[in-house]
């Protein structure tokens, strides 16, 4: 392998990650505060119905983003409805935002099959994509791109630096004693879950307007579940959850790459690669019992009623 | 006098905009053709296991009088069904089992193979063809050996990328197939998977590729050479006549280029003119049979003689190539 | 004005009432959905809901389809009721699937009696090896069970799929990823004429039964339970969680390996790629709907297996495109669950506002 | 007294709360002058809490009003309460685990009220020393003790500048040094103005601070009184009517034969906060009650989990019951042995707050109740209510979930369950915790009931007077090291008290190897 197939590889990691990451962002902010959707899915299907609708019906791309973004908490409000005010189980509501996001996004995109967009196009930061190797594998991406880098970097800085972080950490933990001490639990909860399906619905979008510039049904086929696997083995760090991505995007090309190299294994053999260096990873960082125990928000999957409490 | 019922059972959603999308454009040039003589029904995502004899039995219930069943997986539930509805016709595509009402049909996919080789051979500058492949199967490694067989005999340098995808649509997963293809210096790619995600990479890169199964030079007007489209609608069309005349038999039908249910369309007019030209003699050749590409000798890539000289391959074998041809690196996987 | 109060006990009314009150207001939103896309309400929901029981075939059908959803949800009904966050029957029933269809391909030739349950048994120990290694990765390295669980689904249907396109393909088969049919002394019987009710569907029933005599009657149960509402407490009470976690993991295994295997030997008759249409994950969903309860996984299961159905039905009879069923099914089950509230809350309506 | 002020701090008017199945508070009406150290009494379940978390705006009452200063308020949310100025340390904690000593205190502050601290840890630090509180702001609060976080509770009121002090049960397990280190910090702020609503069930802690008193019954004012003028006993009477016969002093035994031994018990900590057990030696007898002092954090916990089986390392020989070694038996089969075990946490450990207390009951105690590995539910449940009966457990029946029951009478079913399994031997860590004056009685009484049929029972306890009262001989805890054991007739609080401050480790120190008390693996 020359250097420069090496930095084409990392360049495409770093596509590849970028929906994952997405996700995974919102979806840690979201289980950080204790709620577990495993919608993520539908909303994502439906953020890249809506986005490309939006962008192909406009013209503007930009709009086709913040359609997505909002068609995303539109979605994740019905989960949070349920699952935060109606008390109604987490698990189980998630689920069935996936099946009903699958089944709407491929009715309202019913019409829009075969429809095509001229997508985000890269744009190469001046100076910086100019570093040799690295500018080509980090500052030659298009917008949404730079906009994951920006939200990671952010998130960072909120959750580790801010109030906001310490409440969100709070209520996830204890909402019990975070209710006590007058944090609106309910409140940072439908925050963190319509944030979650905000980030959804771009990574939907990123799916359908950058990386295969159209519509067809189910096209996000399973990355929803992916990245909800990349938070725990993020073990809710977000700093983690860039590098997961990352890793997972990089995974999941390597065995196409290697093909295309001329290994000849099995390709089914090798498509299973990724999870199984997903479980060893996941084995050699969670070893440390006491810290694992830590991270992982202890209320994650409780409902909690403040009418039951107090 | 009633209507024919006419029942089809799509392994994927209408919207793939690959092969269900096709054969559902075929039911409605069915319905086009005839109009009120025939009822048609669907039943789209049909999983291949359990589920489907049970939807092809429902169809069968519900008083379909031919049901076409589109997928390979559904094989061996066809045959039971057909076992138990002896008055209805059942047509399955792709396999090879048959019985008394049940007929086969595929698609010579290695015709429009052969011209998208002989194109491939004669555009690419670095001598490179990729081509992602879904399931090692004899249709995906005949048309394989198609390509580069047809691009060798136009262009002797060229050499052959392979990438399996396990997938037959996997939008993000072709993407990423065509760039890792591209990224090892392929500048034309074939795709045996059915979006039309691979087409958007190539555009995106300035590189080369062709529309599979369904027309798809909307998506990439730079990139798109030609597409080889599947064209189900005669085949339904004389099915259906048949069986309202009551003429219809089983047989083991493949259709290509001469029965038209294989066609080429949207050629790109950016084109040089020598290929443009060359695309319509190898088409012609191949549609007029003057062309047969597994015609012998072949030797495989271990260096077996496969096809004596002389010899052209008959259907039932190749509906069993399992070899891929001298100069092709590596070994069908498993 | 309306306020919601607490109640003091769950009420037993409700849990009756509840589903069918989500039922009616599915009922309306169907009729809503359906009038919108121009068909007959009052025909879509009878073909949804009632046509999928509405004759022997039917009904037969709606249970080969519910046997491995139950299978499945009886064995994560105990996992969630002891906190081990099982997401992998689906992995473990295509392992199942798959270990049990090698060993019916060693036996194609043989005679023997004992051919069936060893295909049987060779499906269970399939399931519970996929289970194992997750638990042991929890239990001995802290893993995250979810995470594995969820990897190890891929893990076995990448296992499956290599194996239908290598050592287990039919060589017979032309190449394509199939293996050959299995022979008739490894298939399992069906329970009826003309219907594809198999042994496998009684299976289910039993295991079912036998899930919940383990967590209500014997002291077993209470542990997994008192171990999954309060570890600290288990521990406490000298209960050994980590016997309790291994128990209930190798359960589900052998139940969603029995399920794998269930179907290869049972309606499909051989190893195909797509054994099964995500049997593992809806069974999630019955597992909750069923309120983590064996037997309530009985109702959710048949619930969710004739909505399954009914949407084909839809699709056959009526022209709905799988989309709109889709909708609909999402939509029934968050009144399903939403409905829910009103066993442990209730509205009481007042004259007066309060502060 | 104080004088009287033209404008009360807080005045409470007819205040009422129900609950689903209970009136939790019906028609309360308080008032508190600036200054004041006002108490809040009455057994468990009266409504003490539920009355100070509708002051604090953590419960919003049905009825009545609440005047500030003279003024209506409506209370809404605790982040009002603060702004207002009430400060609250609340029965069952509020703190974040996972969050360290300042970041939880920060979250308790207004953006405002932090704009105003400059440095929070060094803040922190300030007072902790001002008051001896001793808190370390960098610490996690998972690592803290009981006592500990009590403390940071504190702390989290005194950084705030407070008007009105909530305290509900603050002294429970503090160290006779700390609780009057505590009622000074108490006096001064009462000097500052500042009222205190002081909720405690030891009344000789009320008659020595608070200058007036409420007593509740049943979610209603029964009596209110000036505890000067009072004296312990008379305050309990009327708290719990006539009934209360105080707690006499009991007569001490000696036990006979030697039932449990530890003898050179080492272990690390697994908590990296946690503290180390170093080379920890006694005996129980059968018939006897060791007393163990010690303040919060000092390794209780960990001598606790060794002893009972939950921590489950291996310690061999250095623990025998009844001549056998146990040192590598598990929980459950410790307990086969004749062992039981009453935790320090009540809900989330020594039952299961979403189960009933049928099988909260079974729990523990399955002897004769499980054959074949079958539950007989119905014995269980027999046995629930007699349980429930024999030690007056306040609940709507044995169908009640555990987390429904206040904290004293959840305590007294423990209690009972782990005491009615007759055990040879008993681990109990703070029997009577926020336990009222009758339920505290009727546990001491079935305690010394036990030690005359025979049992050991060792007592860990923060409560001096407690483990004076109750114990046969005595020792103390201090960073992991046991001080000698004594009978208790023969030594005082005096001696006690410096035991627990650590001066018997270098008496120990000098005939055995030196070793540092630091967190060393050990295992
Ligand atoms: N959230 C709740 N739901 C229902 N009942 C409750 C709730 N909280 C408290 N109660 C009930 O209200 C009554 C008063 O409880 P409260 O906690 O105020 O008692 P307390 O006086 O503080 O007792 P203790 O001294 O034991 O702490 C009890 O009977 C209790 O069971
Ligand atoms: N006779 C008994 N007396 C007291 N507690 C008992 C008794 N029998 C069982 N228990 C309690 O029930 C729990 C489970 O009982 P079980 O007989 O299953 O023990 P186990 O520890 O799980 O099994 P084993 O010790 O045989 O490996 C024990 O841990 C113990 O707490
Ligand atoms: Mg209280
Ligand atoms: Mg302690």
């Amino acid at each position: 392998m020359d250097a420069d197939l090496i930095v084409q590889i990392l360049f495409a990691a770093i596509k590849t990650g970028t929906p994952l990451l997405f996700i995974a962002l919102g979806e840690v902010i979201c289980e950080k505060t204790g709620v577990l959707n495993l919608g993520q899915e539908g909303m994502m299907l439906m953020g890249a119905v809506v986005g490309f609708l939006a962008a192909y019906s406009t013209g503007n791309m930009g709009f086709g983003v913040i359609a997505a973004m909002l068609m995303g908490s539109i979605m994740s409000l019905i989960f949070a409805v349920l699952v935060l005010h109606v008390g109604a189980n987490q698990v189980a509501t998630g689920l069935a935002l996936t099946i009903f996001g699958t089944g709407l996004s491929a009715f309202v995109g019913a019409d829009y099959v075969g429809k095509t967009l001229q997508g985000f196009q890269p744009i190469a930061i001046p100076v910086l994509s100019d570093i040799p190797y690295l500018g080509r594998i980090i500052f030659n991406h298009d917008i949404l791109v730079y906009f994951s880098f920006f939200m990671t970097g952010l998130l960072i800085f909120v959750v580790n630096k801010t109030r906001l972080g310490l409440t969100i950490k709070a209520v996830g933990e204890n909402p019990n004693a975070a209710n006590a001490i007058g944090i609106k639990v309910l409140k940072v909860r439908y925050l963190a879950v319509m944030f979650g399906g905000a980030m959804a619905g771009i990574s939907g979008a990123y799916m359908s307007l950058v990386y295969t510039p159209m519509w067809v049904e189910g096209m996000t086929s399973g990355r929803g579940w992916i990245a909800l696997a990349l938070v725990v083995f993020a073990s809710w760090r977000v700093g983690r959850i860039m590098l997961g991505a990352y890793l997972f995007g990089l995974a999941s090309i390597m065995h196409l790459v290697l093909q295309g190299l001329g290994l000849s294994i099995s390709p089914n053999l090798l498509a299973m690669l990724p999870y199984v260096a997903t479980v060893v990873v996941m084995v050699i960082i969670s070893a440390d019992h006491f810290k694992e125990k830590l991270l992982a928000p202890r209320s994650l999957g409780k409902p909690f009623n403040p009418r039951n409490m107090a | 006098e009633d209507p024919l019922k006419v029942g089809f059972v799509y392994v994927g959603p209408v919207g793939d905009l690959g092969w269900s999308y096709e054969h559902d454009l075929g039911r409605k040039g069915l319905e086009a053709h005839f109009g009120d003589k025939v009822e048609t029904t669907f039943v789209e995502n049909v999983e291949e296991g359990a589920d489907s004899e049970r939807v092809i039995t429902q169809l069968a219930k519900a008083g379909n009088d031919l049901i076409f069943t589109t997928s390979f997986g559904f094989m061996n539930p066809t045959i039971k069904v057909a076992k138990r509805f002896p008055k209805v016709t059942f047509e399955h595509a792709t396999g090879y089992k048959r019985s008394k009402n049940v007929g086969t049909y595929v698609l010579r996919t290695y015709e429009g193979r052969y011209v998208s080789g002989v194109t491939a051979g004669m555009m690419t500058k670095t001598n490179k063809i990729g081509y992602i492949a879904s399931f090692p199967i004899p249709e995906v490694i005949r048309d394989i050996n198609t390509i580069y067989m047809a691009a060798k005999t136009v262009n002797p340098d060229v050499e052959m990328k392979i990438v399996w995808v396990n997938t037959w649509y996997d939008p993000g997963k072709e993407t990423d197939a065509a760039n890792a293809l591209m990224d090892q210096g392929v500048d034309i790619l074939v795709q045996h998977t059915d979006s039309p995600a691979p087409l958007i990479a190539a555009e995106k890169r300035g590189m080369r590729a062709f529309g599979q199964a369904s027309d798809m030079s909307q998506f990439a007007p730079e990139a798109h050479i030609f597409s080889v489209r599947d064209n189900w609608a005669p085949y339904y069309i004389s099915i259906a006549d048949a069986v309202m005349k009551g003429t219809w038999k089983p047989q083991d039908y493949w259709g290509g280029f001469k029965e038209e249910i294989l066609t080429i369309e949207s050629i790109n007019p950016n084109l040089p003119a020598d290929v443009k030209a060359k695309i319509s003699e190898t088409y012609a050749a191949v549609k007029s049979g003057e062309i047969k590409p597994f015609t012998g000798p072949i030797t495989d890539n271990k260096g077996n003689l496969v096809v004596k000289a002389g010899y052209t391959l008959n259907d039932v074998e190749l509906a069993q190539v399992n070899w891929y041809v001298e100069g092709i690196e590596g070994e069908i996987p498993r | 004005m309306i306020l919601i109060q607490a109640r003091t006990e769950p009420s037993n009314t409700m849990k009756f009432v509840s589903p069918l009150l989500a039922v009616t207001l599915t009922l309306i939103f169907g009729g809503i959905l359906f009038t919108a896309i121009g068909k007959s309400p009052v025909q879509a929901l009878q073909v949804l809901l009632i046509a999928p029981l509405s004759d022997a075939y039917n009904i037969g059908e709606m249970f080969v389809k519910m046997g491995p959803l139950l299978l499945c949800a009886v064995g994560l009904s105990l996992c969630y009721r002891a906190n081990m966050w099982n997401i992998g029957a689906e992995g473990q029933l295509l392992a199942g699937a798959l270990g049990g269809s090698a060993a019916a391909l060693y036996f194609i030739e043989s005679e023997s009696i004992f051919a069936l349950p060893l295909t049987l048994i060779a499906g269970m120990l399939s399931g519970m090896i996929c289970a194992a290694i997750p638990t042991y990765l929890k239990l001995r390295f802290n893993s995250n069970l979810i995470l594995t669980t969820i990897m190890f689904n891929y893990i076995a249907l990448y296992l499956l799929i290599w194996s239908v396109h290598g050592p287990l393909r039919d060589p017979q088969g032309y190449g394509f990823p199939e293996s050959a049919l299995f022979a008739d002394n490894t298939l399992l019987p069906t329970l009826f004429e003309d219907s594809r009710i198999h042994l496998g569907v009684l299976f289910a029933l039993i295991a079912s039964v036998i899930g919940w005599f383990i967590l209500t009657k014997t002291h077993l149960g209470f542990q997994v339970r008192v171990f999954g509402a309060d570890e600290s407490a288990a521990k406490y009470a000298g209960f050994k969680g980590n016997k309790l976690g291994w128990l209930v993991m190798l359960f589900a295994g052998a139940l969603a390996g029995l399920a794998g295997v269930s179907e290869t030997t049972g309606p499909i008759g051989q190893l195909v790629p797509n054994v099964s249409p995500g049997y593992g994950y809806s069974a999630i969903i019955v597992a909750y709907l069923g309120r983590l309860h064996p037997i309530g996984a009985i109702i959710a299961a048949v619930f969710m297996a004739v909505l399954y159905m009914g949407g084909d039905l839809a699709q056959i009879e009526m022209g709905i495109p799988v989309a709109v069923v889709s909708m609909f099914q999402g939509v029934l089950l968050f009144f399903l669950l939403a409905c829910d509230f009103f066993i442990n809350n209730r509205l009481t309506f007042t004259n007066q506002a309060t502060n | 007294m104080k004088a009287q002020t033209s404008v009360s701090r807080l005045e409470l008017i007819g205040l009422t709360k129900q609950y689903p199945g209970c009136l939790a508070n019906d028609d309360i009406s308080i008032t508190l002058q600036p200054g004041e150290i006002h108490a809040l009494l009455g057994e468990n379940g009266a409504g003490k809490s539920t009355l100070v978390k509708t002051i604090y705006g953590v419960v919003s009452p049905d009825k009545g009003d609440i005047l500030w200063n003279g003024k209506e308020v409506n209370i809404k949310s605790p982040s009002i309460a603060r702004e207002l100025g009430i400060g609250m340390v609340f029965q069952h904690f509020s703190l974040f685990e996972t969050l360290t000593v300042s970041q939880n205190i920060e979250l308790c502050l207004s953006k405002k009220q932090l704009s105003q601290i400059d440095d929070l840890d060094s803040r922190i630090n300030t007072l902790s020393e001002e008051y001896g509180l001793n808190v370390d702001p960098t610490r996690y609060v998972h690592s803290l003790s009981i006592g500990e976080r009590q403390r940071v509770e504190i702390m989290r009121c005194l950084v705030q500048s407070v008007k009105l002090l909530i305290l509900d049960e603050p002294t429970s397990v503090l160290t006779p040094q700390e609780v009057s280190g505590l009622f000074d910090v108490l006096r001064i702020l009462s000097k500052e103005g500042c009222s205190v609503l002081f909720i405690s069930h030891k009344l000789h802690e009320v008659t020595e601070i608070c200058d007036q008193a409420t007593i509740l019954r049943g979610g209603k004012v029964v009596d209110t009184c000036v505890p000067n003028d009072e004296t312990p006993a008379s305050i309990a009477k009327m708290m719990v009517g006539d009934l209360a016969e105080q707690d006499a002093g009991y007569s001490k035994k000696e036990g006979s034969k030697t039932l449990f031994t530890a003898s050179n018990l080492s272990l690390s900590s697994k908590q990296p906060f946690g503290t180390a057990l170093k080379k920890i030696n006694f005996d129980l007898k059968a018939g006897e009650i060791l007393g163990i002092a010690g303040v919060a954090g000092n390794g209780q916990d960990e001598l606790m989990a060794i002893l009972s089986g939950e921590d489950d390392r291996n310690v061999g020989s250095a623990l025998l019951m009844n001549e056998l070694e146990i040192g590598h038996l598990h929980a459950g089969e410790r307990r086969k042995l004749g062992m039981a075990y009453v935790p320090e946490e009540r809900l989330g450990r020594g039952a299961v707050p979403d189960m009933s207390l049928t099988e909260n009951t079974l729990l523990t105690h399955s002897k004769g109740f499980v054959s074949k590995g079958l539950v007989q539910w119905q014995g269980v449940k027999d046995y629930t209510n007699q349980l429930i009966e024999k030690y007056k457990v306040k609940c709507h029946g044995e169908f009640s979930e555990a987390r429904s029951l206040s904290g004293g009478n959840l305590q007294k079913f423990i209690m009972g369950r782990e005491i009615g399994q007759d055990p040879k031997v008993l681990i109990c860590a703070h029997p009577t915790w926020g336990v009222d004056v009758g339920a505290a009685l009727a546990i001491h009484q079935a305690l010394l009931e036990l030690r005359d049929q025979g049992a050991a029972i060792l007592l860990v306890s923060e409560d001096i007077d407690e483990l004076f009262l109750l114990a046969d001989c005595m020792a103390a805890v201090c960073d992991g090291y046991l001080s000698p054991q004594v009978k208790t007739e023969d030594t005082n609080i005096d001696q006690i008290g410096q035991w627990m401050a650590g001066t018997f480790i270098n008496e120990q120190a000098s005939t055995t190897q030196p070793q540092s008390p630091t967190k060393e693996a050990v295992i």
